[in-house]
């Protein structure tokens, strides 16, 4: 027999047992199906997060709000000031009126309240654009402690303190979906070992027979490897179906209000499905091969 | 050529064969006679390695069966032709897949095996059948599918384990003629049966068991169809009692 | 009472059983006999209520056996003792509990079974396996484990499909002897063989079946034990042929 | 044969199938274990965040924000207009100084902001309790907008606005909850009825063979409805272990903690627990009595 007969009679067999067995391959479908989709959705939104993170951190801004009082020429003065030093991109000044319009278009909720204030509600700041690689991270620090200390300088808000928050957020979001991912992988690489255990129980008597009228190893568990796999990659086919689904569905309601712009959707690759229905079949050929090595 | 060279058989303390030895050369045509329970079908199963002897070894064509390791079986099951004493047929397959489940292995296409199928189920009076399932035939047609799933690949050696036990003395009577011409034709036979009217031929060998012991060993007289017994005792090279 | 009007089974288009008119009255013991695949089994399973006619009805004991609902089945089945061709042991069970399937469904107490079985295995010969598994068995032990369990509850009718394939002569007629001892006791007894040499006996029925067709139907010389022919045709109350 | 020797018969039959099919039992137990955790942590969840409204809503607030230059007489008269309407329980006069106190408690870390504004930052209000109970809600709304037309008054905030959308979310939770829990079960059902028509598959000539010698159906179909039985109770005290080990985890993170205060933990109580464990036991029957209906 040659491979390829061996091949389309393995298919063909296994091709049978799924229909005739579909109740119990539903479940090991399902569970790798399950299990692809919880995985691949977190290592989406936990990769959008980080390359979020990426681009803006590649434009770290720095904010420096200065007290009310400031004149507008010793604004200028600390500006150039800034300006001078060499990882300093750009440098842009909002004054107290620009400020109000910010907010009150970042939270028109509150805005009422804000313009009850009266102009002088927000202070002026300059908006700092750092090119951070160009510095070591401590003469970076040390550069920001001076600029506090300038007497019209209130405050110093550095944007990069809560971009290391949100990294180490996304960094979690992706630990929990590969745990996640590996726990129900596991889970449905088990379940595919059972119901292909239990498909040999239930012919256990045939092969038995074939085993006795000289059927070799490779001839009566090919289908069942097969089975396997072919569960394994209607499994995969089912959740990358699913996370084009929902990625299609998030990116209908417009990036700008996906967690208020916190993450970008980028496109989704077809690698990444195909990654997806690789890693099913693989699950479906390791519970087969689990299943195989004792029982049947 | 099949040898048992003291060969013993234990199921837990169950004892289905003890001291048995024998040697059969290529070509023999041997009935296995004996009681229920008396150790036939574990005799015939040491043979194509269903179960391994608990001591002695058994050469099966100059092979010791007993340490063929497990991936070559099959092969040496494809030498041998076995109607098993409980049928075995495979429920989900049509009569023509059974009969013809080796030589697909073997890479047979399907309208070879077809014609593979019709010939030896002819042999048995069942071509008319070979689209049925198992389920679907009596218990003597089922016997004959397993007889020619046994002859499909002209094996060395047939071995059969009650194969008449469901059949009408007519049809039996036809079915160890079957076997006779087979075996005529080179093949050793090994027949397991209690049926006491089948036609005996001169040459034909008679080994029978009693309580998993070899108490007969003779061969049938070819003129008068009186026995001649045969010594017992270890076949080759030496006596050991 | 067994009778038998008119009555017909097709599988598919294949005729198994066609226009079978017969009575068979209490006490009576009858061989059924006729070549592989003559319809012996089919005929058995109407009785028993594995098979429906497809024409006809069958009354037993007087019940059409045809209608009676299927939440009763089982209560016709439990008068029936039945040795299937195929035996039919439950392979997880061991042949005591085998062999008192019926007396645990019925509330018996485990040692009033293990004294049923050993008593009912006695009989066939076997009380030294009660503790066994089926697989453990050879055929013919297998065989009697299945004779043992239609015995156990002492059923008004007995029906043996060829029970005794698998046993050499002498047990056979030990199993036949058995079964007439049976009959004695007032059981109707309906046995299905091939076996030619089986012990004859005057006033026992012979029931002859050809490609699904009565063909005989006669009574045995109890003097002469030779074989006086039975009229064919519907038995009772009129004859139509 | 009695009822309880029918009964004991089936718990040992049923317990030989389950010990025998561990490795099936347990995709059915674990499904039925997980939707009913899933189910019962939404339930709880919901069921706290709906009853904190409750509390909440039992004493509404309603802030009046005033102008900032409204002077301490006129807002003791705005006061007084106030409490005469007989469904105000009290009001609390909160000056600029309080806001800003209040504000920089709440939200420490943009309270430096705030507090280089100088005093003026916040504005100061009347805080009103209310009980809506004692009036119709259009004559409540009538007052609340006569409250907002005075000329001191910047804006008049409505707690009830937000605690409604809150109450919403509860709601949508439950309902999450319950959907999720439903479509879980069925899975868990249908699992369940897969699990043991298999076994019935795979003992199919045992079942044949007590039909031909006479067992009846209620003998042979009573284990496999005692097994589903047996796999839901598992699958229930699972999950009731699993929702009580979550809760007394949550429980430990101590109330204050949980989502701000946002919902109220309630004891978990016993009475749930057993609900949970006989949704399982109900599901597995449901599951056994499905998969009996034809196959077995
Ligand atoms: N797997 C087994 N485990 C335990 N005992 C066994 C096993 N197989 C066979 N035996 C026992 O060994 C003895 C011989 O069995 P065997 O099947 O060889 O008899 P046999 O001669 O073929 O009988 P029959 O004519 O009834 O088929 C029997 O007593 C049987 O109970
Ligand atoms: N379920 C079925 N479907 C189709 N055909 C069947 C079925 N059962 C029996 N037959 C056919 O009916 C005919 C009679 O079968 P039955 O089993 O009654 O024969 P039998 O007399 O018992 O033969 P044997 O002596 O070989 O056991 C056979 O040709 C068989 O192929
Ligand atoms: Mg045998
Ligand atoms: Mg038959």
């Amino acid at each position: 027999m040659t491979f390829f007969q061996a091949l389309s009679h393995f298919l063909r067999e296994a091709g049978l047992n799924l229909v005739r067995g579909w109740r119990v391959s539903i479940l090991a479908v399902v569970t790798i199906a399950a299990s692809l989709y919880v995985g691949g959705v977190f290592l989406i939104l936990s990769h959008g997060i980080s390359s979020s993170v990426e681009n803006w951190r590649g434009e770290a801004r720095v904010v420096a709000y200065l007290e009310a009082e400031t004149t507008a020429v010793r604004v200028e003065e600390i500006r150039r000031r800034v300006e001078s030093a060499s990882w300093v991109i750009g440098v842009e000044t909002i004054s107290s009126a620009e400020a109000s319009d910010r907010f009150s278009e970042t939270f028109p909720e509150i805005s009422d309240l804000v313009a009850s204030q009266g102009e002088a509600a927000l202070p002026p700041s300059l908006e700092i654009s750092l090119a951070p690689d160009r510095v070591e991270p401590p003469v970076l620090q040390d550069w920001l402690e001076q600029l506090a200390e300038f007497p019209e300088v209130a405050m110093v808000d550095d944007d990069r303190r809560w971009l290391a928050q949100v990294d180490v957020f996304a960094s979690l979001l992706r630990l929990l979906g590969l745990v996640l991912g590996v726990v129900l992988l596991g889970a449905a690489v088990f379940t595919t070992a059972t119901v292909i255990r239990l498909t040999a129980h239930v012919y256990r008597r045939e092969i038995a027979v074939q085993r006795l009228v000289g059927g070799t190893e490779f001839y009566i568990r090919g289908p069942f490897v097969i089975e396997g796999v072919l569960q394994g990659l209607l499994g995969g086919i089912l959740s990358a179906m699913a996370i084009g689904f929902s990625f299609s569905l998030l990116a209908a309601r417009g990036p700008a209000q996906l967690a208020g712009g916190l993450f970008a959707l980028e496109p989704l690759s077809w690698r990444l499905l195909v990654q997806v229905v690789a890693v099913g079949a693989a699950a479906g050929l390791l519970g087969a091969l689990l299943s195989l090595r004792r029982e049947i | 050529m099949i040898q048992f060279f003291d060969v013993g058989k234990r199921f837990g303390d169950r004892v289905a064969l003890a001291d048995v030895n024998f040697k059969i050369p290529r070509g023999q045509f041997v009935f296995l006679r004996g009681p229920s329970g008396a150790g036939k079908t574990t005799l015939l199963k040491l043979i194509y390695r269903a179960e391994s002897p608990s001591e002695g070894q058994i050469l099966v064509n100059g092979r010791n069966v007993g340490s063929i390791p497990k991936r070559k079986v099959p092969f040496l099951r494809r030498t041998i032709g076995v109607v098993f004493q409980e049928f075995s047929l495979i429920e989900r397959r049509t009569v023509s897949d059974n009969v013809t489940y080796l030589p697909r292995i073997l890479g047979e296409r399907r309208p070879e095996r077809r014609r593979l199928a019709a010939e030896a189920l002819a042999k048995v009076g069942l071509d008319h059948l070979q689209d049925a399932f198992p389920a679907e035939l009596s218990g003597g047609e089922q016997q004959r599918v397993a007889i020619a799933r046994a002859l499909i690949s002209r094996p060395q050696i047939l071995i059969a384990d009650e194969p008449t036990g469901n059949l009408d003395p007519e049809l039996s009577r036809d079915i160890i003629s079957l076997f006779f011409e087979i075996n005529r034709q080179g093949t050793t036979v090994i027949l397991a049966t209690h049926n006491p009217s089948l036609r005996r031929r001169g040459r034909d060998r008679i080994l029978k068991l009693e309580s998993g012991r070899l108490v007969e060993d003779r061969i049938m007289d070819p003129i008068s169809a009186e026995d001649i017994p045969v010594a017992l005792g270890p076949p080759d090279p030496v006596a050991t009692r």
